[in-house]
């Protein structure tokens, strides 16, 4: 079992894939331009629809994971594509021969500062998603004023379906987590009026039907459809988001303590940087483009390089995982065809 | 608010912006609404800052209301302001800047029209040749009036005889800036500081002292919009819209607003009059209401003009309190004196809004 | 002073300002008035909406706007025939909800 | 003969006069409010009912046959029905006889008549060794022991309902609980006093017996006294309590069944016919097994006898509760041994709801919708309308819109069997006005009447043919509709297929027929459906039928039971339609076939599937 396998990527896609690999007997090596594994998830709190916490499936990971040569703060410099193989120069000097490469290079979160009209870094009382998640695990924000919650607000789609915002794909994840943090944002403050402005709720998973019924039903969460166009501070630092109630046909103004911007998932220019490096083609969406995206998503169209997780593509966390086991499985398909 | 938040974005958007030798048009409405602004204007680059700005009577409107008005197509526009560029042209000027917002978002709207469709700029092209047998260059910079002030800002500044300061309490003045629609809502990233938070008045402020208040309501248009206004039946809307932006700005009691766009400053004040007549509010202190400067207005100030030379006796809103507060000296016996020294009428004072 | 016009009010819906309170005890006696995701089939299949443009769904989101008066309008025209209630994909029973309405709302709208 | 005190009076008499003359008090109190209470033409026409020797005689029969002897009780169930005649007719005949006793043996009565009767055998020793004696004597040991038999079975039964056939029983309130133990007790302390007595003012096989019983090892003619007033007691205590327990349905039903006889309807909420309804409640609970809300055991003190209950105690927030709740499915009300009418009692309940506002239809213009249907007028101005032929509208109804099967399948049959008919409501109608109707808004409902009026009339139809049973009902009940006949389209088929007019081929299919409740108990409409079917197959029955036909649960009756709740209901009348194990499953409601398909295992149709299914073109020569 000499072969050498990279996985580029330690979030959950590259330490499952990992995990599967050792499992099956092989020593994978994982590299992680980041100083800790886990990526995207192991900024989040809970996960739904069952609510576990990230730490846990994270953890368990990197604990099963463990085995794997990992590298960690080490990106990849350039590759070289020799005969059959790859040299792949990292970071800090090592040089690695492979004839496998996986993929988990995951996605980048849309910069909501990027939708200026939201004011996220102008505006004291904006934050994003993922700021919120921050909060959910450390209690520290001071745009979450524990006092004064008596309006929130989440907004959908911020970088996702917006052409202008040159990301005109469906993000998948960011209404079901909007879902669920105004859920949470209600559990701690219940006397707080929640909003969410949607354009469409997108609830295609197990459970997150029942989540959002839970959400209108229990939480009294209310859902406003409607795109908002436009936030603005108020004079005692509160934000005035507006948007049109496209329900009842009329424009809506709310005042909120606190806005939520849901920001969506892009492609991570770093794939995009060592797909160029390995002649990889890039999708329309600008993900990795996969061999066909029914059947062989995890297939890249080069021998020997395996895709993973939402480096094709917004993906939940257990489409996640399923990819990289998937992926795990054709990495040794492919070794035992090589000999 | 987050300072540094807006630096970032005001930073993506700076545009080039070429030091001298300009082809400068005149808006149609400003010389009636302030006329001393576009003289002014004229003044300071030519005299003041010593640059070259070329001017032509032979130029007309750039067809902008009508087109808004949707009574003229956009084709007839299109070779009206070929025509202006052929006068550019004519007199050998590559640089073009406009005074008035709507045509600086005119010039825009159809040079982006062009670069995106090259078939029409052809057809326009056949279109002025066979109107008026002239043929012409697109412009390499267009940029509005304002932009070049913004552009000169600190040269004005280190000229000033006067600082946007309360000479009572020695604090800024609190300046709320408002930027007309048509000079980057369209295309951000042709006006300093983009869409959202757009930069040329505030740079204007802060180079020459002043704070500027961001209220809620500051994105919003100033009422004027052409088919609003023009429309007698539709003008309630009109001023319910600046309405809107007073009750807004109230809360932090600017002391004057400042605008780069002919209609803004003109609705801004004259609707001051109409709001304080029709629901006797008014937004200023001791029942003054809040002056409404254009950016020529107050970089003149700025300099040491006197109020009277540039024409600040055309605001329905009383400038005097600003200009107490400013230390500009003035003799309010000559406000209403004309060119030769000769009294003018006195206008009849309103009777819910506080005038001078 | 008479213009020939004047400030004309917002049609914009500001949500700090709706008073919910009767929307709290209507949804006190219906928790289901929540439950509605605005679908439309209860307007679509309404056989007094040709005649009135009721619409059902229409009432549940006034209500929460504060446009009481255009709700009880509406309402007006129902026949409390049940079609909705039997179409509604989340169950509300809509016919109880418009007979509450009724109940707690006034006829104009207050 | 002797009287055995010069006085004729003894205290223990005092109980049972305070609480017999407290009952006929309250009773004659009632009697006149609740006549006071109807509206003055039901008043007239229950005083005119009352000397016509037509209703006259079936007052005294229908009295006779159902306070006494409970045939109702005994066609559905013989030992429910001898307990309640044995104590109602066996108490009956006891005062009966009393009565021909002391008429007999005694003259002179005065006040006495009051109590004479009833401890007849304390005061007054008589010989039971003459024939008219023995007679009597046997009479009455042999009526209290009939009592005492029914007795001992309501015992049994309180214990064990389950022993009569009765899955759930009423939940007694205290004070029917108190009327219930005196009631038991008088019967058991009469024979007691009387046992005690029967050695000095005679007795027989009963009493007698008992007394050589007693005297064995109880010679103490002092034990005499203690009875004679227990005896008392306990009738004064059921007195006393009567009018505050269910047992004031005995001299309420007196009432009720002359004023149904003279044909009198709800018309108050609380007051006249429906007062004489709720006080009519004896708390049997026959309505609790009925009811299909009952399959969860939540919904089981919203039946029938409890809104009774609630309404005598004027309970606001539970009689709303109850009325609303309900399915109206009309079961109760066919079941009930004394006509009782829970779907009616609560649609007047519901009526007395305020509202703040309400509908107003006058947007509703029915000339467009008259003109959607004026087929016919155009035929009959342009003379090319055969007379032969009757001019039949369609009425779909709203709720067809939404199983437009029905419509579908009925078209195809009419045009089949050749009939000229032309549809009302093809692009939509306005609702029949039932729905509001059973919402308790009769105003309202009245409107949307008069709007569908104006559009048949217009129509220039003879016949107008509905597939849904909730028009039904109102189109029959409500709507004046001169020259114009209204029927559903089971009986039209029934009638086409008996004319002739269809050709059915029948088949081997098991089919079992739901009878929709507004159809069936609603309009009575129980053979003609099945006559139908059997045209077209075979035609089985589900475990209770026709005038116990199971709710689907679906009804727009309740007005508060959520989607949720009703699937069990749903579901128990589905078991209930299989129960012979059918094939297929015809209804002849659209909102029964939306609401059965919902959940059931086997294929749900409405009639009109069945006849479009098994009718062919072309006429049978």
């Amino acid at each position: 079992m000499k072969e050498n396998i990279v996985i580029i990527g330690g979030g959950i896609a590259g330490l499952e894939v990992a995990v599967q690999l050792l499992d099956l007997g092989y020593k994978p090596i994982v590299i992680e331009k980041r100083d800790r594994l886990g990526g995207h998830v192991a900024d989040w709190n809970l996960l739904f629809p069952d609510m576990i916490p990230a730490r846990d499936v994270v953890g368990n990971l990197i604990a099963r994971a463990s085995e794997a040569n990992i590298f960690l703060n080490t990106e990849i410099s350039f590759v070289n594509k020799l005969k059959d193989s790859y040299n792949i120069m990292l970071s800090n000097g090592i040089s690695i021969n492979t004839r496998i490469i996986v993929m988990t290079t995951g996605f980048a979160l849309f910069d909501a500062a990027k939708k200026e009209e939201y004011g996220y870094g102008v505006y004291d009382q904006v934050m994003t998603n993922k700021d919120l998640e921050h909060w959910f695990n450390t209690g520290d924000d001071k745009r979450v004023n524990d006092s004064a919650m008596n309006a929130v607000g989440f907004v959908h789609c911020v970088g996702s379906r917006d052409e202008k915002a040159r990301n005109p794909q469906c993000s998948k994840v960011c209404c079901i987590t909007a879902i669920k943090q105004a859920i949470e944002l209600k559990q701690r403050f219940p006397e707080a009026m929640v909003y969410c402005f949607y354009m469409d709720l997108r609830m295609f998973g197990k459970k997150y039907e029942d989540f959002y019924i839970n959400a209108q039903r229990d939480y009294g969460i209310r859902f406003i459809r409607g795109r908002v166009s436009e936030v603005s501070e108020n004079i005692d630092g509160r934000v005035i988001v507006k948007a049109e109630d496209t329900l009842s046909g009329k424009p809506v103004k709310v005042t909120l303590d606190l806005l939520v911007l849901m920001a969506g998932i892009i492609c991570n220019t770093d794939s995009t940087r060592l797909a160029n490096m390995v002649s990889l083609p890039i999708d329309s969406d600008g993900f990795l483009k996969s061999r066909d995206n029914v059947a062989e998503i995890i297939e890249s169209p080069r021998d020997g390089i395996f895709y993973a997780g939402a480096c094709t593509g917004p993906k939940t966390v257990p489409e996640t995982l399923a990819e990289a086991r998937a992926a795990a499985l054709k990495v040794h398909l492919f070794i035992k065809g090589l000999k | 608010m987050i300072y540094q938040g807006k630096q970032k974005i005001w930073a993506d958007y700076q545009k080039e912006i070429p030091d001298n030798h300009w082809f400068y048009v005149r808006s149609c409405i400003r010389q009636n609404f302030f006329p001393g602004a576009e003289k002014m204007f004229l003044e300071i680059c030519r005299e003041v800052l010593k640059k070259d700005f070329y001017e032509t009577e032979y130029h007309t409107t750039c067809g902008g209301i009508a087109y808004h008005c949707d009574t003229i197509p956009q084709e007839t526009v299109m070779t009206i302001v070929a025509r202006q560029f052929s006068l550019m042209t004519e007199a050998g000027y590559e640089n073009y800047v406009a005074s008035c917002i709507t045509s600086f978002g005119n010039y825009i709207e159809i040079l982006e029209t062009w670069r995106e469709f090259p078939e029409v700029e052809t057809r326009i092209r056949e279109m002025l040749w066979k109107a008026c047998r002239r043929e012409f260059n697109k412009p390499k910079y267009v940029a509005h009036a304002s932009d070049l002030i913004y552009k000169y800002r600190n040269e004005i500044a280190s000229r000033a005889k006067f600082r946007l300061v309360n000479r009572f309490t020695g604090e800024p003045l609190r300046v709320v800036e408002h930027i007309g629609c048509h000079y980057s809502k369209m295309f951000p990233s042709k006006g300093v500081g983009g869409a959202e938070y757009p930069y040329v008045l505030c740079g204007m402020i802060e180079s020459w002292g002043g704070n500027v208040i961001d209220y809620p309501e500051r994105r919003h248009c100033c009422g004027y919009g052409f088919r609003q206004y023009h429309v007698k039946a539709n003008r309630g809307y009109s001023v319910s819209n600046t309405y809107k932006k007073f009750e807004s700005m109230a809360p932090y009691h600017p002391d004057f607003i400042l605008t780069n766009c002919p209609g803004c400053p003109y609705f801004m004040d004259r609707w001051q009059y109409v709001i304080a007549e029709t629901e006797g509010k008014t937004y200023g202190e001791n029942g003054y209401g809040i002056p409404v400067l254009t950016y020529e207005e107050l970089a003149s100030l700025v300099l040491g003009y006197n109020p009277w030379d540039i024409g600040l006796q055309l605001h329905q809103v009383a400038v005097e309190p600003l200009l107490d507060k400013l230390g500009v000296e003035y003799d309010p016996s000559e406000k209403y004196k004309g060119l030769n020294e000769k009294e003018l009428s006195r206008p009849e004072l309103p009777g819910v809004l506080r005038c001078c | 002073m008479d213009f020939g016009f004047k400030i004309s009010p917002s049609s914009a819906i500001n949500l700090d300002n709706v008073d919910l309170t009767k929307f709290e005890e209507l949804h006190r006696m219906e928790p289901d008035v929540y439950k509605c995701m605005a679908c439309g089939s209860c307007s679509a299949t309404c056989p007094a909406s040709p005649f009135s443009g009721m619409s059902m769904r229409k009432v549940i989101t006034a209500l929460q706007r504060g446009k009481e008066k255009e709700a009880v309008a509406m309402l007006r025209n129902c026949m409390l025939c049940g079609k909705c209630s039997m179409v509604c994909p989340r169950g509300i029973n809509t016919r109880h909800l418009i007979l509450s309405i009724f109940r707690i709302y006034r006829e104009d709208g207050k | 003969m002797r009287e055995r005190f010069l006085t004729g009076y003894n205290d223990f008499v005092l109980p049972f006069v305070v609480g017999m003359l407290f009952v006929l008090t309250y009773c004659l109190v009632g009697l006149i409010r609740i006549i006071a209470q109807l509206p003055a033409s039901d008043r007239k026409r229950f005083f005119l009912s009352l000397v016509t020797p037509k209703t006259m005689v079936k007052n005294v029969k229908d009295i006779f046959l159902k306070c006494l002897i409970h045939v109702d009780l005994w066609k559905r169930n013989k030992l429910l029905g001898y307990m309640h005649s044995s104590i109602a007719f066996g108490w009956f005949m006891l005062i009966v006889v009393g009565h021909i006793e002391v008429f007999l043996y005694t003259s002179h009565l005065g006040a006495k008549a009051l109590y004479y009767p009833i401890f007849f055998r304390y005061f007054v020793a008589e010989t039971e060794s003459t024939m008219k004696g023995a007679l009597i004597f046997f009479l009455m040991d042999f009526f209290l022991l009939v009592v005492l038999s029914g007795i001992v079975l309501a015992i049994i039964k309180r214990v064990r309902s389950r022993f009569f056939g009765m899955r759930r029983t009423t939940n007694p309130s205290f004070l029917d609980l108190i009327g219930l133990y005196s009631l038991w007790s008088i019967f058991p302390l009469r024979l007691l006093a009387e046992s005690f007595t029967a050695d000095i003012s005679g007795g027989s096989f009963l009493t007698k017996s008992l007394n050589y019983v007693f005297t064995e090892f109880l010679s103490n003619h002092a034990n005499m006294l203690p009875a004679w007033w227990a005896y008392s007691c306990a009738l004064g205590i059921f007195f006393c309590v009567l009018p505050f327990t269910r047992y004031m349905h005995i001299p309420a039903e007196i009432l009720l069944i002359p004023l149904r006889n003279a044909g009198i309807r709800i018309v108050n909420a609380r007051k006249g016919f429906a007062r004489a309804q709720v006080y009519s409640c004896p708390s049997c609970g026959l309505c609790i097994d009925a009811c299909p809300m009952g399959v969860m055991k939540g919904n089981i003190r919203d039946t029938t006898v409890y809104l009774n209950r609630q309404i005598r105690r004027k309970n606001e927030p539970r009689i709303e509760e109850i009325s609303d709740k309900c399915l109206l499915c009309g079961k109760c009300t066919a079941v009930c041994p004394v006509g009782v009418e829970g779907d009616k009692l609560r649609i007047a309940q519901r009526s007395t709801r305020r509202y703040n506002f309400g509908p107003d239809y006058s947007n509703i213009d029915t000339k467009l919708q008259s003109e959607r249907c004026n087929k016919f007028v155009k035929k009959i101005n342009n003379n090319v309308s055969r007379t032969d032929n009757e001019r039949v509208l369609y009425f779909a109804g709203c709720m067809t819109a939404l199983t437009p099967v029905i419509r579908k399948t009925t078209e195809s049959v009419l045009t089949k069997a050749g009939v000229d008919y032309e549809m009302m409501d093809r692009d939509g109608g306005i609702c029949c006005g039932r729905p509001m109707f059973m919402a308790g808004r009769f105003a309202q409902a009245d409107e949307l009447v008069a709007k569908n009026t104006e559009i048949i009339m217009n129509s220039g139809a003879d016949v107008l043919l509905l597939s849904c049973p909730i028009c039904y009902k109102i189109f029959r009940e409500r709507y004046t509709l001169p020259g114009i006949e209204i029927i559903h389209h089971t009986e039209y088929f029934e009638r086409l297929i008996s004319d002739g007019r269809l050709k059915m081929r029948k088949s081997s299919t098991k089919y079992v027929f739901h009878d929709p409740c507004e159809l069936g108990r609603g309009c009575g409409v129980y053979e003609q459906p099945r006559n139908v079917i059997a045209a077209a197959g075979e035609v089985v029955e589900a475990a209770r039928n026709r005038k116990e036909s199971i709710c689907c649960g679906g009804s727009l009756g309740s007005l508060t039971l959520g989607f949720d709740k009703r699937r069990a209901m749903t579901e128990n009348a589905l078991s209930n339609l299989v129960a012979a194990s059918p094939d297929r499953i015809v209804t002849a409601c659209p909102l029964c076939l939306d609401t059965f398909a919902r959940y059931s295992d086997r294929p749900v149709e409405d009639i009109a599937q069945v006849v479009d299914r098994a009718s062919g073109y072309g006429k049978i020569s």
